[in-house]
């Protein structure tokens, strides 16, 4: 099977971006979704936090103007940006696992149609980063994963069951791809969006579990 | 103790550690809030079968994580310690990149079966020395159930839902980075390099703390005071400025 | 919710309050830190069946406990929502004088059968609230063990010893008091008055803070804040100082 | 029987304030503990912890320069002194649940030959405040207790076994009365001083338990 072009990673953030609420608290994953800040609607009114303990955080810093004291999880130097706050790990964790973060944005390696996700250990590596990841996806309110729709290897990420280590079970809330956009619910996974020039079999040919296509289904929003 | 030792050489701070402890290293695992001088006069101590309790660890000497472009050519973190074998297990919740093209010491080491590594999810480390520094011996939480985090531990339906029991972290040493002390321990921290710092402070019979200046307690701001001087027992500093 | 509302009448922030509320209570149970404004504008929507959570709860108006000789005429404590029998129960680890000879308005709701008391050591209150805002569903300590405070609770050996099973504690609304608040509802506190202000904030659907001021986070020093807007959803103070 | 002379508050407070030990943090409880601080040697270099939230307090206030926000848990207001620090509540009891402290001073309704404290409700009341009392006892690595050796009504307050309602088991080290000192230790209860004027079988009629009279017993030492 041939396919259409997929989208680029831009077009991921951008299409993460449009999901972070109004007035809301969030928190973006290293790679992939802390690209979505770039597409940020500034009426949004969208404070970030990161989990090595900085709340209120805008704009990556320059290069010759990096301070080692303001940082984010990922390892990009911040600017300083009126109302920012500062806390240690116990009371960063205590934030996000006491469910004060209204979103999370994570990067993935599996995620299963029952909304489990993988996303810290690859399979025959035997070793992997577990990080904030196992706290962030029990606390946020909502969990949006942003990935890839298949591996370098052509083969489905989104799997009945998860064969690589789980991050946490039933969490993932929405999953955003290069090809579409799926709601996870009870009854299965809601394909809303599609990827210009994709057909819905062709998703579903990239894609193990049976996806229900929304009769609401609309082309995957873009810039 | 009241009674706080000042030292200007880190040698000096650290030199009666000792083979087969167990020492915490502040900060998150990246420049800001590492007390980098402390472990590299440990590791020029160069003890045998330590076991090191710190959050991200082996990360940024193979990709220069979290350290300033202008600093690239220093980077030093926990791998230090895996190079000449000094080290029995860590405790971490981030000990390698993502990538497998980039081995970090840390992960040779356990390739080669010299170390272990416990992994544990950030939150739930970060809980454990909490509660460790402050009298909990164990508490439950929602984070890791249904994963392999949940092997072979208790777990409790409260409310309908299952939760996992995680039991209190203590070491015999932390070592921390602050901002400013003054001469009675008590610290102040800049922006996000607290991360480990306070709650590490808390978990260990022996602290000490790396301060970029020690100042009188005259001159320091009580609301400022992230930890209080009860937590710590070593101050080091090449910037002394008592009067 | 990043939006804040800000009032600059208690009366006001509080009108949609409702009855069977559990409501906590900030500061310590003296003058400094307490949300005296509110109480006094909760006191008079009076509601019925509250559940009141706070620590020390009603010393102050008979003993003077805590409160500036130059301010003794004023002397408010939870007592007041006692008096018109607003209160179904109370959470607290100080309620009554030693004296007997000196009666608070709890002690004789109490005797009448008119509230609950519920008496909780007060490093197990602060530690239970703090549970609750920090997602921590119950943990184990050993204040308490061998004591009525014990009765009916699970226990465990851990290292020999044993400790209790307490579970967290969250409620429908915070009232606190902090010294400083900017628009996004970071506070800054000062001395003393911190108390269980910064716990309770975490800890309830709906926080309420009384601030002695509000000032643009343009003029809030980051490294001051004691309790991070995220927590908090409505600021009163009379003294409006924003742009 | 009648009986010598009994010392007064002041002569307690000056005695337990010769346990702080030298380099210490200490906690002092509400009412005759609080008074050790009068009598602090300076050069024994202490640190007092408040549970309200306060570390490094020295001296009370004048009543016409109080700041609510200076005080301690017994509702006295403070002085500024340099190098204090402030925590919130859950802090201050993770300092004191989390044996931080050297000691804490306490007063007592009973105290049982095993070292049981009641200190919080008077038993027929039914109802009484714990506060911060049950931490202290679990908590500091020395637990000292002052009180008046008997009641208003003359019964012993060192008893067999406590009949008031728990503070804490088996956490006193040391009582010190209006008439004299004693250790609690595995095989009882070792009497090592007594005030000026009384014997030993004065003391004991007093006392519920049986004492164990020191081989090194002394004067109580006063001013």
């Amino acid at each position: 099977m041939s396919y259409p072009k997929k989208l680029n990673k831009e077009d991921i953030a951008f299409r993460a971006s449009l999901e972070l609420p109004s007035d809301s608290y969030v928190n973006l994953g290293i790679g992939m979704p802390s690209l979505c800040a770039k597409y940020l609607q500034k009426e949004k009114n969208i404070t970030f936090q990161a989990e090595n303990g900085i709340l209120g955080f805008n704009e990556i810093s320059k290069e010759d103007e990096q301070d080692e004291n303001l940082i984010d999880a990922g390892g990009q130097f911040l600017v300083k940006a009126p109302g920012m706050s500062f806390f240690d790990s116990a009371e960063s964790f205590g934030m996000i696992r006491g469910n004060h973060l209204d979103m999370t944005v994570l990067g993935a390696l599996q995620v299963s149609e029952k909304g489990d996700l993988a996303n810290w250990m690859i399979k025959d590596r035997g070793i992997g980063s577990i990080g904030g990841a196992m706290d962030l996806v029990v606390g946020a309110k909502e969990v949006i994963v942003t990935m890839d729709h298949v591996t370098k290897e052509n083969k489905p990420k989104i799997l009945k069951e998860c064969d690589f280590p789980l991050t946490g079970i039933n969490c993932v809330n929405k999953i955003i791809t290069d090809i579409a956009v799926i709601i996870v619910e009870d009854q299965g996974l809601i394909l809303t969006e599609i990827a210009e020039g994709w057909s819905t079999e062709q998703v579903q040919s990239l894609t193990e579990p049976k996806l229900i296509v929304s009769n609401k289904l609309i082309r995957y929003i873009t810039k | 103790m009241t009674k706080k030792y000042i030292y200007t050489s880190y040698k000096e701070a650290i030199k009666d550690l000792k083979d087969d402890s167990s020492i915490m290293i502040g900060g998150f695992g990246v420049q800001g809030g590492q007390p980098t001088n402390l472990m590299l006069a440990l590791r020029d101590l160069n003890l045998s079968n330590l076991t090191l309790i710190g959050n991200v660890a082996g990360i940024s000497m193979v990709t220069g994580y979290g350290w300033k472009e202008s600093d690239k050519d220093k980077i030093i973190d926990q791998s230090i310690f895996f190079k000449d074998k000094q080290v029995k297990k860590i405790i971490c919740s981030f000990p390698i990149p993502s990538s497998r093209n980039t081995l970090s010491e840390i992960e040779k080491a356990w390739i080669n079966e010299e170390a272990e590594i416990e992994i544990i999810p950030q939150g739930t480390l970060a809980e454990k020395i909490r509660a460790g520094g402050s009298g909990i011996p164990a508490f439950y939480t929602k984070t890791g159930v249904g994963t392999i985090v949940e092997k072979e531990k208790e777990s409790k339906i409260i409310n309908g839902e299952k939760f996992l029991l995680e039991y209190a972290l203590n070491a015999d040493v932390s070592l921390i980075k602050a901002f400013i002390s003054d001469e009675k321990g008590n610290l102040i921290y800049k922006g996000t390099s607290r991360a480990f710092n306070p709650i590490m402070a808390t978990a260990s019979k022996l602290t000490i703390v790396e301060v970029d200046k020690i100042v009188s307690s005259k001159d320091i701001d009580p609301e400022r005071i992230g930890t209080p001087g009860i937590y710590v027992d070593r101050i080091v500093t090449k910037n002394n400025e008592l009067s």
